[in-house]
């Protein structure tokens, strides 16, 4: 049992215990996804046209909402002095829930995605880039997220200063992500962009834990 | 726990002071705590005992001075948090958590090893067995504090720091607190607790945080300026 | 802070110079541009806007870098000053290119990889100022953000890469700017601008900078009378 | 001094204070549009096309983001028992609570929208309608989404619990919002769907301060 | 306040029950609080005093029983709000404003008008006043306490409901506490405090809330769960 198990082992417990949080993630990618029809019109052409770009802003949107879940509650019942006081590399404590916000985050919305896919008349072509590319790219998300997340503990209101942060450093991933789709629909191969995405999520798994310890531990401060 | 009995050294601190917010809060202090000893910090409210808990226990950096283990100044600070216990204001207690899951994850985490033993015996300790089962979100103020403290006997640590730790706790809660302190204090563990009313301690080292608040608005001079920014 | 000081005066008297030097050549004598006629003077405002609001942001990074590893406060706050300037930069680019994409395109806005990028930088600016003001703590604040200047100098190359990626795919309409070759009457305005605007941010950031020390300093004289009163009513 | 005008001057000096709070809706509002040219692509013809639909369900979900700050921080710091403990109908202490929430967050994101309307290539006579349906639209929205806010009070997870609540509430106004823009742009007159929208709000502003009350008192209970 | 006093009447309860998370807190419980007198609730950790508090001050209805003011049942609850003054374990400080402006805000709630001598008392009364321009946020957790306490000070009501009042006080303010509950009852004013220490009153009645906790074993099974759900 080490911390990285010991610690994941735990967010996914309270994860399943309050299954309604990661259903409620999944509700807000739906109905998110479901006011488009009503906000554009119901015209197939229009909806088939913006279904993949519409699909990963809400994505992104719905992952948005989730990311204060990472540390918020920990930070404020006092968990989070004592997780950084374990004398294990923080980088490493973090990572867990990291890993364990996307289990419960990524993975549902990944899962729901073909569903709403096809409300917008997704093109069938589009199915298999965009579950590839959401499977490439919500790690990225969860990873990016978590320094977010961090570096607004103990601010006012984290909600939206959070979004603030982190939406402009999301849209590599909206562009390959939505692209990939789009390269399939007008049949190009989605392979570079799936690379692409494959290339952010390396770049952000060695990266984003040391910059989320390093907010971690001035939070706590 | 059972027997083993602990050999941390010396845990002192020189020249300490500490910022918060833009303002000293400290200046110069300095404690010193053998094995098996205890400190107790005293001062009015906002003198500055929560701030010098934290950063005993590494949490906030002092702005001057150090700590140090034996006079070996602190550098690994992981290697100091895992020598400590720290029990604050917050209790850390997960409500959808049962008593005992809660304390057995803190166990795990800290030794690495899955311990019902010692679980069992902590919450014996703080009158919680019968509560085992209850989640979290269902236990009155005194009784979440009494599994913050329970905490501490899980994994066994050279350090206690405790934040006004007879907050909300009952007389027998009480009485159970300085049990324990005694116990751990008998096999070379060593505890600071900041309190305004009993220290749950026989004998021990008294350190008025409030004596060493800077009295006086500081002298601001050009060269100062710098300073003064960070 | 004593190179600040002397340096103040000869930024301040310099970009009062260039400002009153390059915006009559630029705006007034400068001549038109056989495509674009009149509205070519926009230039000199929105270029030289666009290089600051670039170069500024490295430089809060860099600064940011420096108040992190070294904890030198002074880097912390040169970064925090910075900010605002630079933010302000790009919005004047924004603002003016907005206006200029009016006549030369007919719309005031495309989503061009370049126009779009300059859009997101923006809004990383927005997000460090928030952030920096975000916490009830100044200390913690300028922490936070001084990460989150990091974190964005690291992802501004990632933008550009994806923003040009998208652009190239999607072959925006036939709006793509005329690069006539500038002649040298466009360049000495263009360099009179860009001085004064590099001397503007200097003159600037003194002065917030100042400002800053001052706040700070107030606010320790009136926290640390606070605390005597507190100290002596507790003795008393 | 009554307790409307006393409660509605310390919102909006709480709000004036911290003014980035406002701030950040606005540019939550102001990301989130940006990010669907990024999704959808560029091409101005598609985003003329849905430019009315997505600024207002943009502006739905940033207002959406910030409801939960009408009561969850009075809730958390013990402010809202004692609101409760006024001996003043707690409908009125509500209301003044919700108007502050409207001139805070309702009235900057009418302020910013027709910037946004720029980038999206929203036409010309689109304007003057959007612009009338956010204002008559809005407060429906503060109103509606306090009833949301105050139910969610206590649970784990609000923010995207209250998503899930209010959104779909939300529709009738998203709908009618997006019609009267889009009558505008194709010509015919938005008079109708305004007219709609104030009926809406009239019929808010009678119900949502009552049910809004009740929630209240059981959030404290 | 000055020399005003109060006439509420005798403040009481009778055959009351409170149902908590599907489980009964305590039942048959009754007191009798007369004007000028003053209640202290004793019991264990989760014995029910914060439960009995809130339901005195009219948040929680109670499962059975009712209470009364001189006999008279209560039944509008506003009415009975614009008796009480109720100080819990939340502070409802705002960190954004003042210690001043977080008075005179009360202040201008409860009485309708602005009464800066009624703030300035309150806050000579606490302690408070040379902090008067500092921000909520930057109060300690004891200063912050007093700032809550300071508000029964601001404008006048007959009945306090106290809730651990003592928690993170330093000496002297403890005794600007005792000093303020003896004044108010002096002019009429009922206090009921809820406090494992020191209750702050000279003479008082006691109510061990535990007596009235049903005898059946306290434990947490599923079916307890299930009805708290409902
Ligand atoms: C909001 C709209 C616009 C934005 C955000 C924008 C942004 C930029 C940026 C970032 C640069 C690069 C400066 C550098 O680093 O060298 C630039 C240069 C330039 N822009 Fe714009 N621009 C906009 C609109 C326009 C318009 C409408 C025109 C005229 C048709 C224009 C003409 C130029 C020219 C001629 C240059 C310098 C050429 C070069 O260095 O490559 N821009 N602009
Ligand atoms: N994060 C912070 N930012 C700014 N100032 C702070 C911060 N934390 C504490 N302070 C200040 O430091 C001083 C000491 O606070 P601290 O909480 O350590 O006092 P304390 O001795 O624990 O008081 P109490 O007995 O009331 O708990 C206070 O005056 C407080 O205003
Ligand atoms: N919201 C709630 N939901 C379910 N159970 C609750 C709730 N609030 C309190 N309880 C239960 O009611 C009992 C009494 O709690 P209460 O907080 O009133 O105790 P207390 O006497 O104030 O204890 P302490 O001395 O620890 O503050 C506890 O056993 C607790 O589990
Ligand atoms: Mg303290
Ligand atoms: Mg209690």
């Amino acid at each position: 049992m080490n911390v990285f198990s010991t610690l994941l082992a735990r967010d996914l417990k309270l994860a399943i215990r309050q299954s309604a949080d990661s259903l409620t993630v999944v509700a807000f990618f739906a109905i998110a996804t479901v006011l488009f029809p009503f906000g554009v019109g119901p015209e197939t052409n229009v909806l088939e046209r913006i279904s993949g770009g519409v699909l990963w802003v809400t994505a992104l949107l719905a992952a948005l909402l989730s990311l204060d879940r990472i540390f918020t509650v920990d930070y404020e019942d006092g968990t989070l002095d004592q997780l950084v006081l374990t004398g294990q590399p923080l980088s490493i404590v973090v990572l867990a829930k990291i890993t364990a916000h996307w289990l419960t985050t990524g993975v549902p919305l990944l899962i729901v995605s073909p569903l709403l896919a096809v409300t917008l008349h997704l093109p069938t072509a589009g199915y298999a880039p965009l579950l590839l590319a959401l499977l490439l790219g919500t790690p990225t998300v969860s990873l990016v997220g978590a320094v977010g997340a961090a570096l607004v503990l103990g601010t006012r209101r984290g909600g939206v200063l959070l979004s603030l942060l982190v939406l402009p450093l999301y849209i590599p991933v909206l562009i390959f992500g939505a692209m990939a789709v789009e390269a399939a629909t007008t049949g190009r191969s989605a392979t570079p962009e799936l690379l692409v995405l494959a290339g952010f999520a390396v770049l952000a798994v060695t990266l984003c834990p040391w910059a989320t310890a390093a907010a971690v531990r001035q939070a706590v401060e | 726990m059972s027997g083993d009995s602990f050999t941390a050294g010396t845990f002192s601190g020189s020249n300490l002071a500490c910022r918060r917010g833009g303002r000293l809060v400290f200046t110069g202090l300095a404690f010193s705590l053998p094995a098996g000893g205890a400190l107790i910090l005293r001062g009015a409210n906002g003198s500055g005992k929560t701030t010098l808990l934290r950063l005993m226990a590494g949490l906030i950096p002092p702005t001057a001075g150090h700590l140090a283990w034996s006079d070996q100044p602190l550098d690994d600070s992981d290697e100091h948090a895992a020598k400590l216990r720290f029990v604050s204001h917050l209790d850390a207690v997960k409500p959808a958590l049962s008593v005992a899951e809660n304390l057995s994850f803190w166990s795990a985490l800290w030794s690495g090893r899955i311990d019902d033993a010692a679980t069992l015996r902590a919450m014996d300790a703080f009158g919680l067995r019968h509560l085992a089962t209850f989640p979290g979100r269902l236990l009155s103020a005194g009784q979440r504090h009494r599994l913050a403290l329970a905490r501490l006997l899980v994994a066994p640590a050279p350090l206690w720091l405790l934040d006004e730790p007879g907050n909300a706790l009952d007389e027998a809660s009480l009485g159970a607190l300085t049990a324990a302190i005694a116990d751990h204090r008998g096999r070379g563990g060593s505890v600071v607790v900041a309190s305004h009313g009993s220290a749950f301690v026989n004998d021990g080292n008294t350190l008025d945080v409030g004596t060493f608040t800077p009295k006086t608005a500081v002298h601001w001079s050009d060269d100062a300026d710098e300073e003064s920014a960070a | 802070m004593k190179i600040a000081n002397a340096i103040f005066p000869w930024a301040a008297g310099l970009a009062v110079l260039l400002f009153a030097v390059g915006l009559p050549i630029a705006l007034v004598t400068s001549p038109p541009d056989y495509q674009q006629g009149e509205t070519v003077r926009i230039l000199y405002l929105h270029v030289p806007a666009a290089v600051m609001g670039e170069m500024i942001y490295y430089a809060m990074a860099s600064g940011s870098a420096a108040y992190l590893i070294w904890r030198h406060p002074m880097a912390g706050l040169v970064a925090k000053a910075s900010a605002p300037v630079g933010a302000m930069f790009t919005a004047l680019c924004l603002i003016c290119g907005m206006l200029w994409g009016e006549p030369m395109w007919g719309t005031f806005w495309v989503w061009d990889a370049r126009l779009t990028s300059t859009l997101i930088m923006f809004f990383i600016y927005l997000g460090y100022i928030a952030l920096g003001d975000a916490f009830e703590d100044p200390e913690r604040g300028d922490r936070a953000a001084a990460i989150l200047a990091l974190v964005g100098v690291v992802n501004v190359p990632i933008i550009k890469f994806s923003v040009n990626w998208w652009n190239t795919l999607h072959q925006p309409a036939s709006l793509s700017l005329t690069k006539s070759n500038m002649s040298g009457e466009m360049l000495l305005p263009l360099f009179l601008m860009m001085g004064a605007y590099g001397m503007f941010y200097v003159t600037v950031l003194v002065i917030r900078v100042r400002s800053e020390l001052l706040a700070a300093k107030i606010r320790n004289a009136r926290m640390s009378q606070i605390a005597g009163n507190e100290a002596a009513q507790a003795i008393g």
